[in-house]
Formats: C-alpha cells, structure tokens, sequence
C-alpha cells in the first residue's frame, strides 16, 4: 500500500465570484490502487465533475481556484508540474472518458487518426506501427473490424460505438489511471452494461486504477470495489461497496441507496426519497452540509463540521452514523 | 396487488395497427403497433431509445400524423372528430416531458403557464382558475410563492412537479408521462416517482409511463409494453413480465438491467441503440440480427403477435409475444 | 428576467457609456425636429470658410453655411434613416424570419430563403444604385434599398432562433392543448427572441447610419436636407484645401454616435444572453 | 464529394441566378429610365418615337425582353455604352484587372490579420490582451469608411501629414509604382475590415476552442499549437469560408466602387460609380447582372467546398 495508483491529497476549488468565493470541493482526499476500481458518487452538482477537472488540471485559470498539497500518479505528484510536463503526463499516465460520446470526439478528423495521435503525441513511431497499435486498441475494446471502425468519421457510428472508440484511445497509452466521468449515463441501459464489462475486462488485463464518476449507485455497485460519497464538495463516506449496500453508515449514502428503483420478480416495495434538494454552493448551510435534509439531525450537526479521517480504510462524516 | 382487470371493461385508449416513418431520414418509428389501456391502470413502454416510444406518445397526442392505423380515446378514433370533439379530447389527455426545463415556456411565469391550458378550454371564471392553480400546486408538493417565479429560479425537480400539475389541472383522465424521470437526479427521481404514485392512488388517473429503465416501469406500471425498433415484441401484466419474460429481447433487457450481459457479442452487431431505416426489409423478425436463440425462420417469416395461454396460473390480463418460439407452443396447445 | 437584465446593463460600464451617448444624440435629434436646434443650417450667415469663432464654432463651409447648425440638424436626420430603416427591416425580418422559421423546410420557408438568396447576391451598393435608379427622383429610394436588404439578415438570425425554440417541449405542450399556430408563435415563441431582435436592431441600426454616408458620398443619399454624409463628401472637396470643419464636425459626431451604438449593441448581447440569464 | 451532391448545389443555384437576373432586370430595364426622348430631335413625329422605341426593343413583350437581358449577360454582348459609345463588354476586360491589383491585398490582409487577432483574442479570452483586442476593434468598427479614406489622405498624402503617397490616380508602370498607388487604399481598406474581421474570427474561434473535443484534446496532452492550428482552424473552416465568400462582393464590389471614385483610380468602381452619375443604363445593368450572376456560382462552390472540408455535408 505504499505507493497509490492515484493519490489526490487535500483537494480544492473554488469559484471566484462577484458574491465572494463559491467552495466546489472542499479539502477532500482519497487513494485509489493499482487495478481497482473506486465509484465517486453524489447528486449533480456536489463536485464530482469539478474534482475529475481539477485533477487533470483541465478547469479554467481565470475565475476558478484549485489547491491541492498533493496530487500522485504512482508515487509522482503532478499536481506542481508546469503546463508542458503536464501535457506529457496526460493521456499518457492519467487518461480521462468524457459523458457525452457525441461531442467528445473532433467531427473532422477520423476515429483512427484521433486514437493513433494521442499515442504519437506521447512515443512517437511510424505511421505504420503507431496504425497498428491504433487498430491493436480498437479490437481489444471488442470492435471485430477495427480497420472500418478507424477509418470512419465520428459522426458514422452510433453513440456507444463512439463511447467504446473514446474508451480504446483512453487505453491505447495503457495508462496508471483512468477517470470515468458519467461515461455511460448519456447510453441506453444495455448499451451502458455493455459498455462497463469491456472497460472492466481491460482493467483486469492491464490492472488499470478507475476512477469511476456516477450518479447511478446501481452501475458503481456492478463494478466498483471501493466507494466515495460526496455532497456538495465534501466527501461523506468511504468504503468497500458490499458494506455500503449492506449497511451504509452515512445518512446520506442510506438515502441515496433507498432513492434506488429495483427490479424484481415480485412487486418492489415503494420507492424512499430523501426530502428536499442539494443547495446552491452560494447558500451553503453552516456545520454538516447535510444537516438540513437529514432524519437523524441533531443540533450538533448544525454548528461543527464532522471530521473525515482520510487515512482509514472505512470513514464516515458523522456525529451520528447509522451502526 | 392489483385486483384483476374484468376483461369487459372498455379500454380508456386504444391503439390498432398505428405505423408512423419520418420520410425525411427514412426512419421508421412505429411499425404496425397496438394496445390498449384500461381505465385506472398503467402502461409502461420500454426500450431503447429510438424504438419509437415518444412516437407513439405524439401520435396520441395528434403532435405527429401516423402514416395509418387508429388511435381510440373513449371508443372514438381520433384521427375522426371535428375540431370540438378534439378540443374535448385534448382537454382529457395531457404530456409530461423528459426535460422539465425547456418543457415550461421560459418568459412567462409559472402561474401563466397554469393558467393557460384552463384559458384555452375556458374551465372556470377568473378565481376559480387562480384557486385551481393554487390548489393543483399543493397536489404536487410546492408551495404557492413558486407560482410568481419564472421557470429558471427554480430547481429541475420543482419545474418537473409544475410540468405535471400544467398536465393535471385539465383534470385529464390519461396522462402521458415521456421518460419523465430519466433527466432528474436519483434522489430527485425519487420523488417525482413518489408523486406519480400517489397520484395514481388519489385521482386514480390512467397512465402510459414511458421509459428506457426497467427499474422505474417496475415501481410504477400494472403493465409492461416492450419496443423495438418501432414494433411491439410484447405485451403482458407487469408481476408476469418481471417474474418470467417470453420475448428474448425482453428477456435480454432484464439481463443487462441485472448486469448479466453477454461479452461475446461483437459489438458492430449491437443495433440495439439504433432505429430502422424504411430500406431495411421487413420480411423477417427485427430482432433476429442480435437474437441469441434464433432459428432459420426468424430470418425469413416475420411472427405474428400471438397471445399466450395459460392452464394452471390466474391469468392478471393478456399477454402477447411477437416470436416465432411462442407460435410453436401456441399452435401445439391449441 | 428583464429586471435580471438591467441589472446587469447597469453595471457594465461601458455599455452605460454607450446608452449615455445614445441619450444625448437622440434628445438632440428631438430638438431638431421640435424646432429647437439647428434651424438655421440652410442659412448663409457668413463667409465661405469662415474658421472657428464664437459665432461659428466649427466656422463655415463653403456657402458660407453654419457648420455647427448644419451638424445638429444632420443628427435629426442619421436619426430618421437609423430609425426608419430599423424599424421596417426588423418588422419586415421578424415576420419573415418567424413564418420561415415556423414553417421550416416547406415551401413558404423555400420562398423566403429563396428571396433572401437573390438579395443576398446583389453587392448592396450597386443594389441602391439600381434601386435609385428605377425609383428616380424619389427622395426615399435610399431608404428603400436598405430595407429591402438589411431584413434578411434579420430574418435569418430570427428564422435560426425560431426553429430551435420549435424543438423545445413547451412548444409541444401548448401544441398538445390546441393552441393554434399564430398564438403559439406571439404568445411563446417571439418573446423569446426578443433579445436577440433588440441587439439586432442597434446593429442595423449602425449599418443604416454608416451606410448613408457612402451613399450620399456616391451621390445616391439624402436629397434635400443635410446629412454628416453629404458634409463629408463635401469635406472631400476641402480638406486638400486646408478646410477640415466640414470633416471634423461630420467625422467625430459619426464616430461617437456609432461608438455609442456599438458599446451598447455590446453591453445588450451580454445582459440579455440566455445563457447567463438561466445560470 | 458525390456527383449527385454537386448536381443538387448546381441546381439550387439556378433559380438564385434567375432571381438575381429577374431583379436586375426589373429594377434597371423595365422600371429604369426611358431613354427615347434622348435619342429623338425635338418635336418629334409619332412615327419617328416608334422607330426609337422598337430600335431599343421598348415595344417587346416582357418576358421576351428578361429573355434578351439574359441572353446579353451570358453571351457578354452588353451592348454600348451611352456615355463613351464604346462596348460595355471591352470596357469591362479593360477595368478589372485594375479593380483586382487594387482590391486583392487589402482583401487578403484584412482576413490574415483578422484571422490572427481573432485567434489570439479568442485563446487569451477574458484577460487584457483579449479585452484590448476587442476594443480596438469596436473603436474600428464605428470610424466610416469615407473617415478612414479623408484622415488616410490627409495624414498620408497631403503636407499637412506626411506626405508620402499621392493624392489620386493611378499611374501604374512596374513593382515600385504600384506599391506607390496602391498602399493608401490598401491601408484604408485594411482599417475598415479589421474591427469587424476580427470580431467576427474570435467568436468563431471562441466557441471553437470551448467543445469538448477540443477539453478531450488537452486531457490528452495536446498543446496550444495543435490544438488551434489544427483541431480549431480545421473545425472552424465553414464559418470562415462563408464568410470570406459572403464578404467578396461587399469588399471587392463596394471596395473598389469607393475607394476608385475617392482616387480616381480607373478600374469598375470607378467605370459603376460614373454610370451611377450619368445614368449609363448598359453598364449599370451588365454590371449588377455580372456580380449578382458571379455571387451566386461563387456560393455555389463555396457549398461544395464544404463537404470536402467537412465530412458531414455531404451525408445530410
């Protein structure tokens, strides 16, 4: 456990608005290892996508704040790297799959010639060796006739051909980590299952660390070892997902869970919701975040913020965790 | 559980044989379909996207002209009444989108799009609609200082519950909800099925609830409809669909919905996210291309649609399959 | 949301800055017409070329013509083409935009592109040549030949918004009650382009003043009265000469008044953009 | 490019050039000025009046006369000028090449420089250099064209500046006199495009580099060279074309028309701009005719040029 696959230590970004300072992520910290998957979940909104930016250092200079005492791709921080060494680490070490496979891909150049640059970008090679990696990557995602796959336009293939293309140039450097952004959400149900088990069969080939970012607890249950829970910037809970199934101990994460629809043979009881809605990072209450949603609120949770031990395996940021 | 429906009721909808292709992109989006709807019940129509889904709820809705077939609302087709007796219609049948935001017209208030559809079918004087407007926004769970804002102060999920009141204050009897929960976040998502429900139990309001994700038709539907590609592959009362599926693509869809999907596929043969095109033929069945038990005469014949009997169990309602698997079982019982 | 707007107007300084300078040309084109400033700039009230003085502030033209006076009244009439031609091509654009938009791939929008292709391909100023041309003697012909074509680029801006609005699900939900057409398109389609047609007016707005100085320049402009455009032309004749009031006058109210324009055309598309406004 | 592709843009330029020919047509045969009285003595005899009308085709039914008029355009048999007597169609050989020398640069180097500060603005976007850009351009975008030409002029070519160029004319024999003639016009050209060229290539570019396959780009690792001079300039071709497509006619045609009456420099602007004056029918008319004709195939290849830089043109 000595050296993390990915290892983001005290974490932050903020807006700078004319209103004052807008906190997105609040000092959180986590690790993830080599070939495991960790789900970071959360409502929109909370700062998942903000965290993934902030990571890759992707997030605008002007207006918007990002600190952080460490970010480590296995052992090497990149988070004080200047722009040029950065660009060397991106796609190569940390690569990241953006949510909508429509746009995320350049409309004017082909699929192969978008995957075989990034890979030229970071190694070099011939033409004809960097195309052979190209179609190399583009069958081990599952697609049978790489070569027609890789002369097409993005515009030609369907959208989860387009996530699965993104998914091969994500992989073609092999990279120490992959960042998930709500990669499937904008795919159909079928198209997204599929979609997971081609990524967590690379994984295993290659013991790839996935971040994997999702609203959706029912995909990071299929596919996720570890999970984070965040909400409105702060991260609430940490822990291996059968025990948060079992029993989560945060309110929040047990809310969450409940708001899940299943599908049985016999007719599911009815659904839970948690009440109310994730406030606006301007109007942030005071103490515990979630406090004013919260059924196991007690005045306590109000004025202090509950501390989140970031070294433990399992943690929890609560004055009253359920069991 | 639901008592079972006596077969002589009316249906409150139906819908015989509609078809419906955008010529412009050769798309065909409804193919030969029907079903019907009883008073006080619900229908859930999955599938992917692009199955023709929201087709069908515009087609009801008279937003779209099908090429042909008949759509029935009370005993009565649509497509055959005068402007009154639409007017009537309109008034009894009301749609909830997907995007709760760009559903609510952004310039005015939400109290202006309230009161419209009352206006427009002129319900009531003056005060009895604002009382209307008021009452309609407790139903859904707000409170009334939303109804002078604009649709942007408010949250995703406040907007969807004054999408469905603007649906409700016609009093309709058939409300069409169209992936009106797939946008909203999960906890939002939550709540918003929790409103359905006990709408469905206060006004005891008939519902076709459209939606891609199994998991939500199961929370909320009596029965299931499964698309593909523009037609009806089957039909049967939700308990039996989830406890035993017939239709191999219903059967595939609850496996990927259960994480249980097949690897093995290459993956230029998933057609599964998209349509079919008006050059494709028809002669065979429109799965059979991703079908994992198909045999020769899927490739040739198109099955039928052919209702399943049943002996031993306590039929909840028909249930029909558009396979060939299911003629052979049918032809040897009878 | 208009509120949200003005706020936003309000602390852009230069978009104020702009609207200030709006302001002060538009109240001294209100004086002009109500009889109050620049009378006398037909009257011969000195020598040729008189230079400044306190009597002649920007001294004298040729005729012996007060340049001052023949300055002011030449706002009432940028004025006059602006307000004119604005008006009727953004009217003329809007409707055309909105029925294209509305009816979007059928042949009522096949015309109207049609149309708009034709006078799209015609070089403007040859086209007011033309115009004026056929329309000889008749002293609005240079109205007329903007109008008939800055409405197209209205009516393309307005015929894109359209169309996209159309996609939006209100639209459906008012079509699913019955509404017909025509109230659809007032009631909720045309308020929402509403903030693009007001940053497109001050942008033709602009075009029209800018344009009528080429135009009196090539002889195809204001036919009597005076404008900024024609003491430029006439400006051109001088300054070789060593005459610069004609230029100075004209040049530097054009600038600002168009400065304004732009600075407020501006600070217009910012507050009103959608996008910030939803945020 | 697919042969039905190319066929489908030719034919939707047809009624444009009909439309285009109709107009002109309208505007400057039909509603123009009748000429007969010019040609005729005085008291003329009824007799003579109808010689005159039938000589000038007056008494033909219209359709036949659009017909001619078209005919003449395509045949570029315009007949004679009323004012030199000489053929409109050699005067037109004669005048263009000088448009073009004068014209070109001024053309070219509006759109280069205002390709570059747009794409510098745009990728410096918020910060000073892009707010200093964008003023400069708005103060740019409010002087007059005719302002630009008379403070050129004076600063430039007059001992009240600094007197380098010559006031007018256009006496053109080699390298040297051309740059001589042609750099006051250029530079006033230059100015009066700038502001709005540069506006107009930052939005552009602006909205280019925010897609999100420009933010997957630099999670890649591309840098700022690749990304704008490949993924940003390759995607934002169609705007740019158009554009330049679109700005031909107002830049060459009203360029020209301004630029050679202000300098009396003897190219089609200046040939137009005395056919405005005097009232030259048969220029006027293969003058508007010819542009407007031109314009269109011009479009015509520019929707072409689309699906060659686009590959999804040619699909829709």
């Amino acid at each position: 456990m000595s050296c993390h696959a990915l290892k983001v230590n005290d974490l932050s970004v903020w807006f700078e608005t004319d209103s004052g300072r807008r906190q997105v992520v609040d000092h959180i910290s986590f690790s993830i290892n080599a070939g495991e998957s960790t789900g970071l979940v959360g409502e929109s909104g909370c700062g998942k996508t903000m965290t993934a930016l902030a990571i890759l250092g992707l997030l605008p200079t002007s207006g918007v704040g990002v600190s952080a005492a460490s970010i480590e791709i296995n052992g090497k921080d990149i988070s004080s790297l200047n722009a040029a060494q950065r660009r060397a680490v991106l796609g190569r070490d940390i690569a990241m799959i953006f949510q909508q496979p429509g746009t995320a891909l350049d409309p004017v150049f082909t699929i192969g010639h978008q995957i075989s640059a990034v890979y030229r970008r970071h190694f070099g090679g011939s033409k004809k060796h960097l195309w052979q990696i190209m179609l190399d990557s583009l069958e081990a995602v599952g697609f049978s006739r790489a070569e027609k796959i890789a002369s097409a336009y993005p515009h030609q293939l369907s959208g989860g051909m387009r996530q699965l293309a993104m998914i091969a140039m994500a992989t073609v450097c092999n990279p120490v980590v992959i960042i998930a952004d709500e990669s499937t959400t904008a795919l159909d149900n079928s198209t997204k299952s599929l979609i997971l088990k081609q990524l967590e069969r690379l994984q295993l080939q290659h013991k790839t660390a996935i971040l994997l970012i999702s609203h959706d607890l029912a995909m990071v249950r299929q596919s996720c070892r570890n999970v984070l829970v965040m909400y409105c910037g702060r991260l609430l809970e940490r822990t291996d997902c059968q025990s948060l199934y079992s029993h989560a101990q945060h309110p929040y994460s047990a809310g969450l869970l409940s708001c899940i629809p299943q599908v049985s043979a016999n007719r599911p009881p009815r659904i839970s919701a948690i009440p109310g809605q994730v406030p606006s990072a301007t109007d942030l209450p005071s103490g515990c975040h979630f406090a004013p949603r919260c059924i196991r609120v007690k005045p306590q949770c109000q004025q202090s913020v509950p501390h989140f031990d970031s070294e433990d395996d399992r943690a929890v940021a609560c004055f009253r965790p359920l069991s | 559980m639901s008592t079972p429906t006596p077969p002589t009721k009316p249906p409150l909808l139906e819908v015989r044989n509609l078809s419906l292709s955008f010529h412009q992109q050769e798309q065909v989006a409804i193919d030969r379909v029907s079903f019907s709807i009883t008073a006080g019940s619900t229908l859930g129509l999955v599938g992917a996207s692009g199955a023709g889904k929201s087709s069908i709820a515009r087609a009801i809705m008279r937003l779209i002209k099908p090429d042909s077939g008949e759509i029935l609302f009370k005993g009565k087709n649509i497509f055959m009444m005068n402007s009154q007796q639409m007017m009537a219609t309109r008034q009894r049948m009301q749609l909830v989108f997907q995007e709760p935001f760009t559903s609510l017209s952004p310039r005015r208030t939400i109290e202006q799009s309230l009161l419209e559809p009352l206006q427009h079918f002129a319900i009531g004087d003056t005060n009895s609609r604002q009382e209307k407007t008021r009452q309609i926004i407790q139903t859904v769970g707000l409170d009334h200082d939303v109804l002078r804002r604009y649709p942007h102060q408010l949250s995703s999920g406040q907007q969807q519950r004054i999408a469905i009141a603007r649906a409700l204050i016609t009093s309709p009897d058939l409300l069409i909800a169209d992936e009106a929960v797939a946008s909203l976040d999960v906890s939002i998502q939550a709540q918003i099925i929790q409103l359905i429900q006990s709408l469905q139990e206060e006004l005891g309001i008939t519902l076709l609830f459209i939606s891609h994700d199994l998991a939500v038709i199961r929370q909320i539907a009596n029965d299931v409809a499964v698309m593909y590609q523009g037609q009806l592959l089957e039909q049967s009362p939700a308990d039996t669909f989830f406890s035993k599926p017939n239709h191999p693509y219903s059967k595939t869809l609850l496996s990927f919905t259960n994480n249980k999907a097949p690897t093995s596929l290459p993956v230029e043969n998933w057609r599964l996210d998209r349509g079919r095109t008006t050059a494709e033929t028809t002669s065979n069945c429109v799965f059979a291309r991703s079908c994992q038990v198909k045999m020769p005469i899927c490739d040739q014949l198109e099955p039928a649609s052919h209702q399943i009997q049943y002996r031993n169990q306590h039929p909840l309602g028909p249930h029909y399959v558009k396979c060939h698997l299911y003629e052979e079982v049918n032809t040897n019982d009878t | 949301m208009m509120g949200g707007a003005w706020r936003r107007l309000k602390s852009d300084r230069y978009g104020m800055t702009g609207l200030f300078i709006v302001i002060v040309f538009s109240m001294v084109a209100v004086c002009v017409w109500s009889g109050l400033l620049g009378q006398g700039w037909s009257d011969v009230s000195g020598n040729r070329w008189e230079s400044v003085s306190t009597t002649h502030w920007f001294g004298t033209n040729l005729l012996g013509q007060d340049i001052l006076q023949r300055t002011l009244f030449g706002t009432a009439t940028a004025f006059e083409v602006g307000l004119l031609v604005t008006f009727c091509s953004t009217l003329l654009g809007t409707v055309m935009g909105a029925l294209a938009g509305w009816y979007s791939h059928g042949w009522l929008d096949e015309v109207i592109l049609w149309l708009k292709g034709v006078l799209d391909s015609i070089p403007f100023y040859l086209f007011a040549a033309a115009v004026a041309f056929a329309l000889q003697g008749i002293p609005w012909a240079m109205h007329l030949a903007m109008i008939i074509t800055f409405w197209t680029t209205t009516a393309r801006i307005i015929r894109g918004e359209v169309m996209r609005i159309k996609q939006r699900e209100f639209i459906e939900a008012a079509r699913a009650i019955g509404l017909p057409s025509i109230k659809i398109i007032f009631r909720h389609v045309l308020p929402n382009t509403f903030h693009v047609l007001l940053v497109q007016a001050s942008i033709v707005f602009v075009a029209a003043i800018n344009t009528e100085v080429i135009l009196s320049f090539l002889g195809l402009g204001i036919q009597d009265g005076v404008s900024w455009g024609l003491m430029l032309a006439e400006s051109s004749q001088e300054v070789l000469a060593g005459h610069f009031g004609n230029f100075v006058a004209a040049g530097t109210s054009l600038f600002v008044l168009l400065m304004g324009f732009n600075l407020l055309a501006d600070a217009l598309q910012d507050a009103l953009d959608s996008r910030r406004a939803t945020a | 490019m697919s042969v039905p592709y190319i066929t489908s843009r030719l034919l939707y330029g047809i009624p444009l050039m009909l439309g285009v020919t109709f107009i002109s047509f309208l505007l400057m045969v039909h509603f123009g000025p009748d000429k007969t009285y010019e040609l005729i003595g005085k008291n003329p005899t009824e007799e003579q009046i109808n010689e005159v009308r039938q000589s000038l085709g007056y008494d033909q039914p219209f359709l036949l006369r659009y017909g001619n008029y078209v005919k003449e355009l395509l045949t570029l048999d315009l007949g004679l000028s009323d004012s030199s007597g000489e053929p409109v169609s050699s005067i037109l050989i004669k005048t263009l090449p000088i448009s073009l020398a004068l014209v070109l640069p001024g053309f070219v180097l509006g759109n280069l420089l205002g390709m570059a500060l747009g794409l510098l603005a745009a990728w410096y976007r918020g910060k000073w250099l892009d707010k200093l850009v964008m003023s400069a351009s708005v103060v740019g975008m409010s002087v007059s064209f005719l302002v630009i030409i008379i403070s050129l002029q004076i600063l430039l070519c007059t001992p009240y500046g600094l007197n380098l160029f010559p006031v007018r004319g256009w006496q053109v024999h080699g390298l040297g006199s051309y740059f001589y003639y042609v750099t006051v016009p250029t530079l006033a050209l230059v100015l009066v495009t700038l502001g709005y060229n540069t506006r107009f290539y930052r939005a552009i570019m602006a909205d280019e580099i925010e897609r999100d396959h420009i933010r997957t780009l630099r999670a890649y690792g591309a840098g700022p060279a690749e990304l704008l001079f490949k993924h940003v300039l390759k995607n934002s071709l169609i705007p740019v074309l158009t554009r330049i497509m679109f700005s031909v006619p107002f830049v060459v045609v009203s360029g020209s028309l301004l630029l050679e009456s202000y300098f009396g420099i003897p190219g089609i602007g200046l040939v137009t701009f005395n056919a405005i004056t005097s009232g030259d029918q048969p220029i006027l008319k293969a003058v508007v005719g010819l542009t407007g004709v031109l314009f269109v195939l011009a479009l015509t290849i520019n929707d072409m040029l689309y699906s060659v830089v686009d590959p999804r043109v040619s699909k829709s």
